[in-house]
């Protein structure tokens, strides 16, 4: 008989940070290591994690492809499987299904500049796209990463941040909201449209890779635009309320579109010919 | 295979029923004190009810229950474990006196549950299942079977499909392997056909579904749905007694350590069924609902599905409290 | 029902109300809520015995609420209910005109909300006459017998949600059902989560319904759950000698009290 | 029958009730340990759907106390619960949930023995009920038998 879909795998937490006060990353290591040894997945799938008891909660992998041996997710406390997420400790069992959706199209990207733009919690689905190709560093041209959050405490993965920061083939920069900075805060000061429309990056041989919440994707679009950007050359990744991940259940679709199944990575050429549903 | 067709008279026809209810469960409709018509779990024959229209209800639970387990769990935080659904211990199952348009939904529910990934639960219950039909003598306004391309005696979806002559015998036309399985297992109960046709309703075709698939396809942002679904008052009982809605929740059940995750029934009606847990909703209000409702059956399914989600059966309608009509919506729909 | 459709359209064409809710015929030839917003489609307007559901449903849902100012038909479960929406600050009494009707199925002159007070005071405020002989019959049996009886019918709950849907009073965006942190109501349709559900969605409404029936007439499976909150209402008129929706200024009966509330099992 | 130890839970006030059973402790008057006490901050707090929850996970008596009326810490927490407790004490008994099972009762802070009456004269009425089946064959029966996969 072939196996129960619905069934996750025993995945154990190995590490906890604690990002923000109220955002934490799991590193998850198979409990099975034969699974672990049939298991791969691409930049910008996701999966359904379970906490048995309370439900399960989607979020992309958070981890690059090409780090083996785990997988990492970064999840906000928001409700029910989230909170209970969070009160989890080191050693505990959590479940993973997984992995679902499509990728990020990282060969078609060969020989090109990459413009990763991101908004507060919206990082984590953009880092595993991020490591991935800064794993394969001589793969890509110029790698500029614009990420911006309310306050300099709402800025995840800070020690990366510091790490990319100090990387020569690495532009990163990072910025926070009026009034969310701190007295040491020496990065830029104001909303991601505004900071991305001053540094200006070039759209020349370029792909840009947005992700954040839609007021922010809303504001930074024509910024985009004046830039030169193609509609073909942005992607961004999307979310909609999800409960089986392989095309059933009957919630996330955006018309015909199964997030699920279809994205949950986009060229914003493909998101025009969506109805607004998302 | 060729379908070979036998006759089975009324009395019979009974046997048949002892016949099959003695080797598996059978799961008929029984007439209820409110007169409302119910599948039941082995019933017996003098209950069984063959002159209804439509059941409250239709038998998708018997592939899509209401609540499905998907597995067993123990939360020992650093030891959980996860016990497997014994999908074989599926009981074998006879569905008796189920319309065209129930039995044709099973294709439906198909296409959704097998398209991409296979669902085990869905294709084992299948699997285990024996559909005896029985073509429509009797239909009302609420029907339109034939606007969906079935017809009230289409064997779609049944192993035997039977017809009610005039004089109360059936004609029984065996459409598969396994309804060739229960001829054989009973020649005795079957006869030589006669000639004569079987008494069979007239269902009018209200509209052609091909022509509301290509309306549909610009009809996103039309007026319509907002002007026709004001009545909508946004519970699920369209979607819960459909045979072909297959949308599901997944939740968690906990007693102490030990819990299962099962699947429920959901409906895209209900406001909170997209909303994010940031409070964003991407269907906010009950017109853009009813529009995924209908986009879904006739305009996503035959897309994406290659099946038409609807067979035409009415209970959406005539379940409806606020008599949201979707053939008239329909027929409103290819002239838009 | 001319006087009906002259008064609609009348409010229409001076444009004192953007849309009238009322019923129409459709075409199996039940009765349904109608909207109409064109005075040249009054015509369409019906009353009749057919015309059943509580359109009170309509005067807080969000679509409705965005054609404008609303005239309603009213019968007098209708009333009753604009008068506890009014009573728990859902609706404002002078955005809406109510076009009464009486239990002689004539057109009243409801001026303003006083009259439709006084008209309401008048009437027989007791659950409907048959509800009445189901409870009855309900009530002279065993606890255990009783709790056979409804058993039976939660077995048949698909909890589709429809008496909560068609329930004027059921206006809450997040329904406690839907609550998950904790999760109060096992999400399951089982027997169990059924009854919870009756249980939870009675206590809820106990005081504030109106008695219109609206939630048994609602499901699709048949259960009887108006027994449920009408039994409530006669016992909050038994113990606290109040019909809920008699005036624009109902006091919550649970969450209000008197100091003097007679009781019998409290030791 | 005779092994039967009923499971009683007991949902109290912080001010008078829960005090109360202090004093019943303190004075040491011995009373059955059947009972489970949850403490809340008032009677007014105790939600109806709580006493279900104690049934559903196996309780087979509740007992529900708090200050007399007019003694409420909060002036009317009390007065509030009452009405909800006739409320919910005639829906249950509509729907044929055995109110026997649950005792109302207010105890003050001062009224140490009197608590031990009310949970001895509980638990002894609920051991001649007997477990509480028909709740828990209810919370049981969780799917029809014929499409359970369990």
């Amino acid at each position: 008989m072939s196996e129960n879909i619905y069934k996750p795998y025993l995945m154990e937490i190995v590490n906890i940070v604690e990002e923000t006060p109220d955002v934490r990353t799991f590193r998850l290591k198979f409990k099975n290591n034969e699974e672990a040894e049939k298991f791969s997945f691409k930049a910008g799938q996701f999966g359904e994690y379970s906490v048995f008891g309370e439900g399960e909660s989607t979020f992309c992998v958070a981890s690059s492809p090409t780090r083996k041996g785990y997988i990492e997710c970064t999840f906000r406390k928001a409700g029910r499987v989230t909170n209970s997420l969070a009160n989890l400790e080191i050693g505990d069992t959590v479940g993973f299904r997984g992995p679902y959706g499509n990728t990020f199209p990282i060969e078609e990207w060969e020989g090109k500049n990459l413009l990763y733009i991101a908004g507060g919690i919206a990082l984590p689905p953009m880092r595993c796209v991020i490591w991935n190709t800064i794993d394969l560093r001589e793969k890509y041209k110029d790698i500029t990463i614009v990420y911006g959050a309310r306050t300099v405490s709402d800025l995840v993965y800070k020690d990366e941040l510091k790490e990319w920061e100090d990387r020569p083939d690495i532009k990163l920069i990072t910025t926070v909201d009026p009034g969310g900075q701190t007295p040491e805060w020496r990065g830029e000061i104001g909303f991601v449209p505004m900071v991305l429309e001053k540094v200006a990056p070039s759209s020349d041989n370029t792909v840009a890779i947005l992700c954040g919440p839609p007021v922010m994707i809303k504001f930074t679009m024509p910024v985009l635009k004046k830039l030169g950007f193609k509609d073909k050359d942005i992607y961004t990744t999307l979310e909609n309320r999800m409960k089986c991940g392989f095309g059933k259940c009957g919630r996330c679709n955006v018309g015909k579109v199964f997030v699920c199944k279809d994205g949950p990575v986009f060229s914003y050429e493909q998101i025009l010919e969506l109805p607004e549903e998302y | 295979m060729e379908t070979t067709r036998k006759l089975i008279r009324k009395q019979s026809l009974e046997k048949l029923y002892a016949h099959l209810s003695g080797s598996r469960k059978i799961y008929a409709p029984v007439t209820a004190a409110n007169k409302q018509v119910d599948y039941k779990y082995n019933p017996p024959y003098a209950e069984v009810a063959s002159d209804h229209i439509r059941s409250t209800l239709s038998v998708k639970n018997i592939v899509f229950p209401k609540v499905e387990n998907l597995f067993l769990f123990t939360n020992n935080r650093t030891e959980s474990t996860i016990t497997d659904i014994e999908l074989f211990k599926i009981p074998e199952v006879v569905l008796w006196g189920a319309h065209p348009c129930d039995t044709a939904a099973f294709d439906v529910l198909r296409s959704i549950f097998c398209w991409d990934t296979k669902d085990e639960f869905f294709s084992q219950r299948v699997e285990k299942l024996t559909v005896i039909g029985f073509a429509c003598h009797k239909s009302d306004d609420y029907c339109f079977c034939t606007s969906t391309g079935l017809s009230p005696d289409s064997s779609k979806g049944s192993d035997i499909l039977l017809s009610r002559l005039q004089n109360g015998d059936y004609v029984a036309d065996i459409i598969t392997e396994k309804g060739n399985a229960i001829l054989d297992s009973c020649p005795g109960l079957f006869e030589a056909a006669p000639d004569e046709k079987p008494v069979i309703t007239e269902v009018k075709v209200k509209f052609s579904h091909e022509q509301v698939t290509a309306k549909l396809a610009n009809a996103f942002e039309h007026p319509f749905w907002i002007e026709n679904s004001l009545r909508c008052i946004g519970c699920g009982a369209c979607a819960y007694v459909c045979p072909t809605c297959a949308c599901f929740d997944i939740q968690d059940e906990t007693k102490g350590k030990n819990g299962k995750r099962y699947r429920s029934w959901d409906s895209c009606g209900f406001g909170l069924f997209t909303l994010h847990t940031s409070g964003h909703n991407p269907r906010q209000v009950q017109s853009q609902r009813w529009r995924q409702r209908i986009m879904h059956k006739f305009s996503y399914m035959p897309d994406r599905n290659e099946s038409l989600g609807c067979v035409g059966c009415g209970r959406c309608s005539s379940g409806c409290p606020v008599d949201m009509n979707i053939s008239e919506q329909l027929e409103a729909l290819q002239n838009i | 029902m001319t006087n009906l459709i002259n008064r609609a359209k009348e409010l229409l064409e001076n444009g004192t109300v953007k849309v009238v809710i009322g019923y129409e015929a459709g075409p199996t030839g039940l009765a349904r809520p109608a909207f109409i917003t064109d005075p040249a489609k009054a015509g369409k307007l019906i009353y009749d015995d057919r015309c059943v559901q509580n359109l009170a449903v309509y005067l807080t849902k969000a679509e409705v609420k965005n054609l404008g100012k609303m005239a309603i038909v009213s019968t007098l479960p209708v009333m009753r209910s604009i008068m506890m929406l009014i009573s728990e600050h859902q609706v404002m009494g002078d955005n809406i005109v109510v076009l009464g009707i009486s239990t002689e199925k004539e057109l009243l002159d409801i001026a303003d909300i006083g009259v439709m007070k006084g008209y309401i005071e008048k009437c027989d405020l007791r659950n409907p006459e048959k509800d009445r002989e189901t409870l009855a019959m309900l009530n002279a049996l065993t606890p255990a017998e009783r709790f056979a009886w409804w058993q039976k019918e939660m077995e048949k709950c698909i909890k589709c949600y429809a008496c909560r849907q068609a329930c004027p009073m059921c206006y809450c965006i997040r329904c406690t059902v839907e609550v998950n942190q904790p999760q109060w109501i096992p999400v399951q349709a089982n027997p169990h989560g059924s009854t919870e559900w009756h249980i939870l969605r009675a206590m809820h409404l106990a005081g504030r319904c109106i008695s219109c029936g609206e939630c048994g007439r609602a499901c699709p499976v048949g259960i009887p759950c108006h027994l449920l909150t009408m039994q409530l209402a006669d016992q909050v008129n038994n113990y606290f000698h109040v019909h809920a929706g008699t005036s624009d200024n109902m006091t919550s009966v649970l969450s209000t009290y008197e100091p003097n509330d007679k009781e019998s099992f409290i030791i | 029958m005779s092994d039967f130890e009923p499971k009683v839970v007991a949902f109290v006030c912080n001010w008078c009730t829960y005090a109360g059973a202090d004093l019943t402790g303190t004075s040491r008057i011995k009373y059955a340990s059947n009972v489970k006490i949850i403490r809340f901050p008032c009677t007014g707090r105790i939600d109806f759907m709580l006493l279900l929850k104690a049934f559903a996970n196996g309780a087979d008596g509740i007992i529900v106390s708090g200050c007399h009326p007019n003694d409420c810490h909060y002036t009317s927490g009390n007065f509030h619960a009452k009405r909800r407790w006739i409320m919910f004490k005639e829906l249950m008994d509509f729907m044929g949930i055995d109110m026997n099972r649950i005792t109302f009762s207010w105890v003050s802070a001062a009224e140490g023995a009197r608590w031990a009456d009310v949970v001895n004269s509980t638990v002894t009425r609920i051991r001649e009920l007997g477990p509480y089946v028909s709740y828990k064959e209810l919370v049981n029966k969780s799917v029809e038998e014929e499409v359970k996969n369990d």
